[in-house]
């Protein structure tokens, strides 16, 4: 079939302007050439990546073709033409093309990295959303935009190895996060409160998926309640109303009202008399109460009866009276069951948009719980253990310090050694290290001579002057010409003196080659020790680009002029360094590879 | 607020806390002798003494068996207030010197009358004396937000003892986090590695006075400098350090070597097991740019 | 204003304030010598150092070597100062390069002393012939209350137990300027200066005295040379020594009488001679004035709540702290006050000024507040500053009213001139007035006559 | 009045400050609540009186005159105790025990709403950050080798401040930037994150967890008991300081990890328990791996010689070291290649490890009126200050176990704090050998 090729823009938005360009397309793949080479813009797709196609009615402002890549996400390739005949054209070949494709079982399409890519290409492999995070970036930075076209787009570096070494940028060590789920809050259920606008009165509860969630987990009753009822029965609306009514009424502790309410209205109900499920599963559990999270596991110490004392709930206090035996009880359990809920975790993952889903979801993960129950004897063990962890009394356990590994040195000597050689080299001191006191005359001799000085200074007292004119005057002039000295040979401004004098083109020249530099350097030295055939391509590529770059300098070095060759020489002194250090470097690894005998542990260089 | 008061305090007071090299081989063989030496340092103690009535200089002997303090200007009973009598200041001084000496002497023999007479040690305890002076400096910074600005100044002649090499650099580094500069002045006529990275560390002046009959000039013009001034005056530069290390199996320096994670000592090429501290390398090196991969 | 007087440095200013004979004449004594030296800015004390014996002009360009960029201002004034105190003497060689060399008389001295030491012109007396040496701590309460007491009856002579010999002339020369010699019916009330006067550290207020003490001298036909000599040499003797009355010249003999009532020197009524024995505060003379300072430590404790507590037993801190405070407790060692708006306002009628007080609070803050920054609360210092405000709402600004111009233009034009000057304040274009700043009167008179 | 202003300032700003729109409401009425408690209590400067009761410092002698009581005894003592506790754990007395001298160290600093608590001042975040600056300045002063990152906890996740590395500045900064706290405290997540990081350590290096905990319980997705014993397998020595009280999970994880638990009374504690944390610790037996270290220790740049350096992106002149394998220009040691990725260290660098090899053994108690028929000296022998007590009591004091010299306690602080090596012993010809 004919291989077709038209003039259109490709715009990631409909909004946007779009790039000018060139839409190639054949058999299998459409390939977008921007006509500013410059630009990032390239596209080469397969076409079994495209899901389907759509495009803007004849005679509308714009000729658009959109070629969606997954139907949901909606997301996908959209150009707009100058013309409605270039853009039908075009729409018919893919027509036709994506109708061949359907015939063909579409097979899973292989995403990896090929070694030696033909010329750019990451629109395949990226969602569109990262793909413009990367351009964003180029854009800001020019220098990171320079370095791209220079290596990517000349096949250098593939781009995943370009960006490889920018994870940061790409800020993608935020993934980690994103796989963290946060667990329940600590805060109990209870804070869901109602507030009272002044005015009227009527109180209004927030319920966040966050709390609905919670209390499924938590209140059993209301969880199953849900799943009977809505939307069966009710509109989640209204059940979350009536639940809310519901704990309104419990809060503002009118019995009466309650049972009045719950009696006409069986739903409410549900909420108001004491959650059953609960009630048989403490029945069950208090066979084997978890001494770590249960409140009611002593009541002698709940002092809740004597006058004045209550538990502080939500800010007020509430003193015990009889009647409120419940909600104390209640809140007691509460508690507990809060607890348990916490401790058993967050066990399911779906994002908590939707209610029903959520809802749903629990009651399988409670399933599966419940089905893959523990046997009650092994149960008892790791009671038995936790209940003699909390009740052992450490500081009659011995230290659970780990043993330390020991150390010896034989000689602290060694460590000046490695000091003293080179230090005395600085100072030229050579005759240093070998020099030796003349330790001929013995300790006496030696502690004699000393006493006799000091005894002589004693009968002599100190003489006047302490140092003669001249000599005084020698030595200060001598250290004032040390001083002069060494200020000069230092020079006024390090900076203006290195690089000002050169012009500013060949200042920027270097400074980008010394970035290119970086930059392959980086790529280099990271992909040793060589383990896999991509690493030794993308040496071999590193290394070509860099004898290119070798090249350059050593011009640029020749065309300098006379008046500033020395100052340049000097900076393209140390990148040649570099340079040459790598290729020495890659000679050596070189051969070690084609004689087998560098066998090193682990690979490793040197 | 709280910095304001001490501001108020004069800048130049200053505590030199001086170490004098008594090591008798080295003076003995040296060409100055030691009395011209105190001919010259004597006046010079004096007269860091007269430029300000806070001014404080403590002396301590650095001795080949011993160390102690020789004289402390702050001490009662040497009269505090400088414009004691310079001579007896300066008899107290010779008096204790020679007490020291000879004290130091009956340790060097030993209790048997005979030390090890076979192999005199010829460094002297430069790690001592500066224990002390770091001692006593820190007992200066307790006395008070307005205290003399202390700084070391070493007087050294005598090489360095290899053996003593972890507790200078000790001692250097807790002079150089109390931002304590140690001066450094070689009488003798070799360089010290010590001190040279002593005084790099710190910040401090290091110098070999080229004309020792000259000495208290140079001490005068370069060492009396008080610490204000030294921010507004350029006074000789230590030379730049080259701090490569050197292996501890062959002695030579390198650039590129091998630390023992354990106990930190250098080779220049892959070791099984390590000479000094005897553990074993299990699982070959690892080269920092293989973690660098892993990222 | 008044009180650019009062900002007291060492008096070696007054010193080298002195002509050049009488300088060298002092430099006789090696301890003038020293004192002087002492006085010198660091940098200074180090050049003389490094010229000590050097007895051959250094070039100036010599000593610029060791000089950083930054530190060239140092530099001048270092140099500045040595020359104008003698010390360094600029000569010019022949390769007509300025260069310095030493003071002759100086720096011999210097050297001697280097060896030698300096030695009093009197030796301390033997122990037996004194009836007994009081400790250096009573000497130093005796001092304190000297003075003290001497400052109380300078502020108000009425409360003072046992007022000082001074002649009331004396003190009247001491008073002048820090108290507004009112009507005599009335008790003197201090002046602002007399307040900031209160609110230095004892050193300063010790220079100010002594130096109103020597100006006061000269008027009573004494050689101020002679006295400065001899406070100097006295800032040398041992601190608590005894010397002999007997060693002292006639004006000297006199001068100590003073200086004893200011606690400079104890003095002590041998069974014979007469002996004096310097305190602490002589000793400190010859030392600038910010060390004495150093000495002392702070008392107060200001609170968020303007309570101020000040652990203090001293008279005269409770009368300090009474100018601006109120004090309600007086423990043995504890005064318990608080700053109030009417406590302030009086300290405000007496001219002193809010940050002068917060200044003062901040100097003395208790060692334990000291530490916290700020030392004294902001929103007390704060509080403090408001109320300064607005009581001065209107503020003075001496002013002289133009009018009844020839011309318009003329009267535009001097708007214009004061307008440049930023000393118009008041103009009406009808009436043709105009109200400039006073200072600026005399340049005005000039510009019309000019105009005309 | 000011001073309430000044009060609940900090409070009020913390907890509100950056929420989710969706969780807003609730925490607003968190607010409300504090808000209360704030208005139940005192003026500022009458809770300062509740908080530090300053009077307790202060005693009335014979003469009726107020004095402050000293607390430096105090001090010694408890610095004492803790010296012998650390020595005896270390076992330097017995024999010289390896230390982690290359410590690769996340600080993990709770950010949940409990850090916004104002019983420290001005609130727990705020003395946590201010130590935490200290301590990363220390740690980077004893440990030159090592390597610090930072991980704050919020809303029951675990963010990563920095990437783990070598320059106290940058994690400084990066810490004073992210200062606000709201949500719950997650121990698990915070674990599970840093286990993630540090398993890509090199064997040789000491992987460890520093967690300053402000909350009173974690919200945790799972069982933390599981991660508990990941960290264990995979070697990472957790460390928890708490600002609030005991809790269980903590005490658990650092019994099970090697680490230590420890509960700060007051900010001077705190700072006291921090710092306890910047000298290396003891290598544990089963974790200690040694290897070698491939190192460059280049060479200073000679004056004159111009390069560009990698760290700034600048032509300097002279000065600077050139990486000696790719030799490529760096500014500061010690540091990791920028290009080649070899760690680049100076003699010196090493130089400052060494003490931690050959600690200086924990001087002993002198009982105050020396042994029978032993004469004690008047002077300490390292500052020579006094210590003949003036009246009954006589002055406390230690001496060293090999020299038998006498100090006085300040010295003995100095010398094992920061000094390192007894002066007495250095100036002994015999210790020398």
């Amino acid at each position: 079939m004919a291989v077709i090729s038209v003039a259109t823009r490709y715009k990631i938005t409909v909004k946007d302007a779009g790039i000018p360009g060139v839409l190639k397309m054949n058999e299998e793949r459409f390939v977008f050439q921007p006509n500013d080479p410059r630009s990032l813009m390239k596209l080469n797709i397969e076409f079994r990546n495209i899901k389907g196609h759509k495009f803007s009615k004849d005679g509308s402002k714009q000729a658009l073709l959109n070629l969606t890549q997954d139907s949901e996400k909606g997301t996908g390739y959209i150009f707009e033409f100058d013309n409605f005949t270039d853009r039908n054209s075009c729409r018919d070949f893919v027509g036709r093309v994506l109708g061949k494709l359907q015939s063909v079982p579409a097979r899973p399409n292989d995403q990896s990295v090929p070694e030696k890519p033909a010329g750019p290409s990451f629109a395949e492999q990226l969602s569109t959303t990262e793909m413009e995070r990367r351009i964003k970036l180029l854009r800001e930075d020019s220098e990171l935009q320079r370095l791209h076209k220079q290596f990517v787009l000349s096949g250098v570096l593939t781009e995943s190895e370009f960006w490889a070494t920018r994870k940061a940028l790409l800020g993608e060590d935020g993934n980690h996060t994103t796989k963290q789920r946060p667990g329940f809050k600590s805060a109990m259920l209870a804070d869901v409160r109602p507030s009272a606008d002044g005015r009227t009165n009527k109180v209004t509860f927030s319920l966040t998926p966050e709390i609905m969630h919670q209390i499924f987990a938590e209140k059993p009753a209301v969880h199953r309640a849900f799943l009977n009822l809505v939307p069966s029965k009710m509109a989640e609306k209204d059940f979350w109303t009536k639940y809310c009514r519901a704990e309104y009424l419990n809060r503002t502790k009118n019995a009466v009202v309650a049972a009045a309410e719950a009696a006409e209205d069986e739903e409410l109900a549900v909420f108001l008399k004491h959650d059953d499920i609960l009630a048989n599963e403490a029945r069950r559990k208090i066979r084997r109460v978890d001494p770590t999270l249960d409140m009611e596991a002593d009541v002698g110490d709940d002092y809740i009866h004597l006058p004045d004392h209550g538990i502080l709930r939500d800010g007020q206090k509430d003193t015990a009276e009889t009647e409120t035996e419940v909600s104390r009880r209640t809140l007691s359990q509460d508690l507990n069951r809060h607890a348990a809920v916490v401790l058993e975790g967050r066990t399911l993952d779906v994002e908590l948009s939707d209610t029903r889903t959520v809802a749903e979801a629990l009651a399988r993960s409670k399933k599966e719980l419940s089905s893959n129950e523990k046997s009650e004897e092994n149960v008892n063990l790791e009671r038995q253990e936790r209940v003699a962890r909390m009740t052992e009394l450490e500081d009659l356990q011995g230290s659970r310090e780990p043993p330390y590994a020991s150390l010896c040195i034989k000689d602290p000597r060694e460590y000046f050694d490695s000091q003293q050689a080179n230090a005395l080299r600085a100072l030229g001191g050579t005759e240093f290290g070998t020099h030796i006191l003349d330790s001929s005359l013995s300790k006496e001799e030696a502690y004699r001579y000393l006493k006799e000085q000091i005894s002589e200074v004693k009968s002599r007292g100190l003489k006047n002057p302490v140092i003669r004119p001249d000599t005084a005057l020698q030595v200060f002039s001598g250290l004032s010409q040390h001083l002069s000295s060494t200020r000069f040979q230092l020079g006024k401004n390090p900076q203006e003196s290195a690089l000002d004098r050169i012009p500013h083109r060949t200042k920027d020249e270097l400074m980008q080659h010394w970035t290119s530099i970086q930059e392959l350097l980086r790529h280099f030295w990271s992909s040793y020790p060589i383990t896999t055939a991509g690493l030794y391509n993308k040496v071999q590529r590193v290394k070509d680009a860099m004898a290119q770059i070798y090249q350059k300098l050593q011009e640029i070095k020749e065309s300098a002029k006379s008046d500033f060759r020395h100052q340049v020489s000097l900076l393209v002194q140390p990148m040649l360094q570099a340079l040459d250090a790598a290729f020495a470097h890659y000679d050596l690894e070189h051969q070690k590879r084609t004689t087998k005998s560098g066998a090193k542990p682990n690979g490793f260089v040197k | 607020m709280a910095s304001a008061p001490s501001k108020l305090y004069q800048d130049d007071a200053s505590l030199v806390v001086a170490l004098l090299d008594t090591n008798p081989f080295f003076w003995a063989a040296a060409s100055l002798p030691f009395s011209e030496f105190l001919q010259h340092v004597v006046p010079f103690i004096n007269s860091l003494l007269l430029l300000n009535q806070l001014n404080r200089v403590v002396l301590i002997a650095t001795g080949t068996s011993s160390c102690g303090y020789i004289f402390d200007s702050g001490e009662a009973n040497s009269n505090a207030n400088a414009n004691a009598n310079a001579n007896a200041l300066c008899s107290g001084i010779i008096k204790k010197l020679e007490d020291f000496v000879g004290k130091d002497s009956k340790i060097a023999k030993g209790p048997n009358g005979n030390g090890d007479a076979t192999r005199p040690a010829i460094s002297s305890l430069l790690s001592g004396s500066l224990s002390l002076a770091l001692c006593y400096i820190q007992r200066i910074f307790r006395s008070g937000a307005r205290h003399p600005q202390p700084r070391i100044l070493c007087i050294q002649g005598s090489p360095d003892g290899p053996e003593q090499y972890v507790a200078v650099m000790n001692s250097i580094f807790s002079a150089q986090r109390s931002m304590v500069p140690i001066d450094s002045c070689i009488v003798g006529t070799q360089h010290s590695a010590f001190l040279q990275q002593a005084s790099y560390i710190t910040g401090g002046v290091y110098m070999k006075p080229q004309q020792l009959d000259g000495l208290f000039q140079y001490l005068a013009a370069v060492f009396a400098t008080d610490l204000h001034s030294r921010n507004f005056l350029r006074l000789p530069k230590p030379v730049g350090v080259d701090f490569r290390a050197s292996c501890f199996c062959h002695k030579k320096t390198i650039d590129l070597g091998y630390v023992c994670s354990v106990c930190l000592s250098i080779f220049c090429k892959y070791h099984k097991k390590c000479s000094t501290c005897g553990s074993e390398f299990n699982q070959g090196t690892v080269d920092s740019t293989t973690r660098e991969q892993k990222r | 204003m008044p009180q650019v007087r009062i900002v007291a440095r060492n008096f070696m200013d007054m010193v080298a304030a002195l002509p050049a004979a009488k300088l060298d004449k002092l430099y006789d004594s090696s301890f003038i010598c020293e004192a002087v030296l002492r006085s010198l800015p660091p940098l200074a004390k180090k050049y003389v150092l490094q010229m000590l014996f050097v007895d051959f002009p250094m070039t100036a360009k010599s000593m610029e070597e060791w000089v950083l960029p930054d530190g060239i201002s140092k530099h001048k004034v270092a140099i500045d100062r040595l020359l104008q105190l003698r010390v360094f003497i600029e000569v010019t060689d022949r390769k007509k390069e300025p260069s310095y060399k030493m003071n002759q008389k100086f720096q011999s001295n210097m050297q001697k002393y280097l060896i030698s030491g300096g030695t009093l012109p009197r030796e301390a007396m033997t122990l037996n012939a004194v009836v007994r040496l009081p400790s250096v701590e009573e000497l130093d309460t005796y001092a304190l209350e000297q003075w003290e007491c001497f400052l109380l009856q300078l502020i108000n002579s009425s409360q003072v137990e046992k007022p000082t010999s001074f002649s009331s002339s004396m003190m009247r020369a001491f008073q002048r300027g820090l108290l507004s010699s009112s009507r005599d019916n009335e008790a003197p009330r201090l002046t602002e200066s007399g307040f900031q006067f209160l609110l230095m550290e004892t050193n300063a207020q010790l220079w100010y005295i002594i130096r109103e003490y020597i100006s006061s001298a000269e008027e009573r036909g004494m050689d101020p040379t002679d006295l400065i000599s001899f406070l100097l040499e006295l800032s040398f003797h041992t601190l608590g020594q005894a010397y002999s009355a007997n060693t002292l010249t006639e004006v000297q003999r006199l001068a100590i009488k003073d200086l004893a009532d200011l606690g400079l020197v104890k003095y002590q009524q041998g069974r014979k001679e007469g002996c004096f024995i310097p305190t602490k505060l002589a000793t400190n003379l010859s030392v600038t004035l910010s060390d004495a300072s150093s000495r002392k430590e702070g008392f107060v404790v200001i609170e968020t709540n303007f309570r101020m507590y000040a652990y203090s037993s001293s008279r005269l801190h409770c009368e300090i702290l009474r100018l601006f405070a109120r004090i309600e407790y007086q423990l043995p060692n504890l005064l318990v006050g608080a700053i109030t708006k009417e406590s302030l306002y009086n300290a405000f009628e007496n001219g002193i000024t809010a940050d002068q007080i917060v200044s003062f609070l901040q100097q003395n803050a208790h060692p334990r507040v000291a530490e916290k920054t700020p030392a004294v609360p902001e929103n007390v210092t704060d509080q403090m500053r408001l109320w300064e405000n607005d009581r001065n709402r209107v503020d003075m600004t001496p002013s002289h009213l133009y009018e009844d111009f020839p011309s318009k233009d003329l009267f535009e034009a001097c708007c214009d001139f004061a307008r440049d000057y930023g000393c118009l304040l008041w103009e009406d274009t009808k009436k043709m007035r105009l109200i400039v700043k006073g200072e600026l009167h005399q340049q005005m008179r000039d510009f019309l006559r000019g105009q005309r | 009045m000011y001073g309430v202003g000044v009060a609940f300032q900090p409070s009020g700003a913390s907890s509100s400050a950056g929420k989710s729109s969706k969780e807003k409401k609730r925490h607003d009425e968190d607010d409300e609540e504090e808000d209360d408690n704030e208005a139940k209590g005192v003026d500022a400067w009458e809770r300062a009186y509740a908080d530090e009761r300053s009077w307790e410092d202060l005693q009335e002698d014979e003469s009726g005159l107020l004095r402050p009581i000293d607390t430096k005894t105090l001090v010694h003592a408890q610095y004492r105790k803790r010296l012998l506790l650390r020595s005896s754990a270390g076992g330097s007395v017995v024999s010289r025990i390896q230390k982690g001298l290359i410590r690769y160290l996340y600080v993990v600093i709770d950010l949940s709403r409990a850090a916004s608590e104002t019983d420290y001042r001005p609130s727990r975040m705020a003395v946590v950050a201010k130590q935490a600056e200290a301590f990363i300045r220390e740690f980077f002063d004893q440990n030159p080798l090592s390597h610090v990152g930072l991980i704050s906890i919020k809303d029951g996740l675990a963010h990563r401040l920095t990437d783990i590395g070598g320059s106290p500045e940058a994690q400084i900064k990066a810490l004073m930037g992210k200062l606000e706290c709201s949500g719950e405290a997650s121990l698990q997540n915070a674990l599970e994150l840093v286990h993630g990081y540090l398993s890509q350590i090199p064997s040789y290096g000491h992987r460890e967890v520093l967690i300053l905990y402000s909350a009173l319980n974690t919200c945790d997705p799972g069982d933390i008991m599981e991660t508990v014993q990941r960290c264990k397998k995979a070697k990472i020595r957790c460390s928890v300081i708490g600002l609030s009280a005991e809790v269980f999970i903590c005490k658990h994880l650092c019994e099970e990890t090697g680490g230590t638990y420890t509960v700060a009374l007051n900010e001077s504690h705190f700072k006291e328990l921090l710092l306890e944390h910047a000298p290396p610790p003891p290598a544990i037996a089963e974790y200690a791996a040694a290897n070698l270290i491939k190192m460059g220790f280049p060479q200073r740049g000679a004056e004159g010689v111009v390069s560009i350096c990698s760290c700034h992106k600048e032509a300097k002149v002279g000065g600077g070291y050139t990486c000696p394998r790719c030799k490529v220009r760096v500014c500061e040691l010690p540091t990791e290649c920028r290009t080649c990725g070899l760690t680049l260290v100076s003699s010196p660098h090493l130089a400052r490890s060494y003490h931690h090899l050959f600690p200086v053994a924990p001087f002993d108690e002198v009982p105050p009126h020396g042994r029978p028929g032993q004469r004690l000296p008047t002077a300490c022998f390292g500052c020579q200050l006094s210590l003949v007590g003036q009246g009954v009591q006589p002055i406390l004091r230690v001496s060293c176990p090999k020299c038998n010299q006498h100090f006085c306690l300040d010295c003995d602080i100095y010398i094992h704090e920061s000094l390192h090596n007894c002066p007495g012993c250095e100036s002994q010809r015999i210790s020398a050998v």
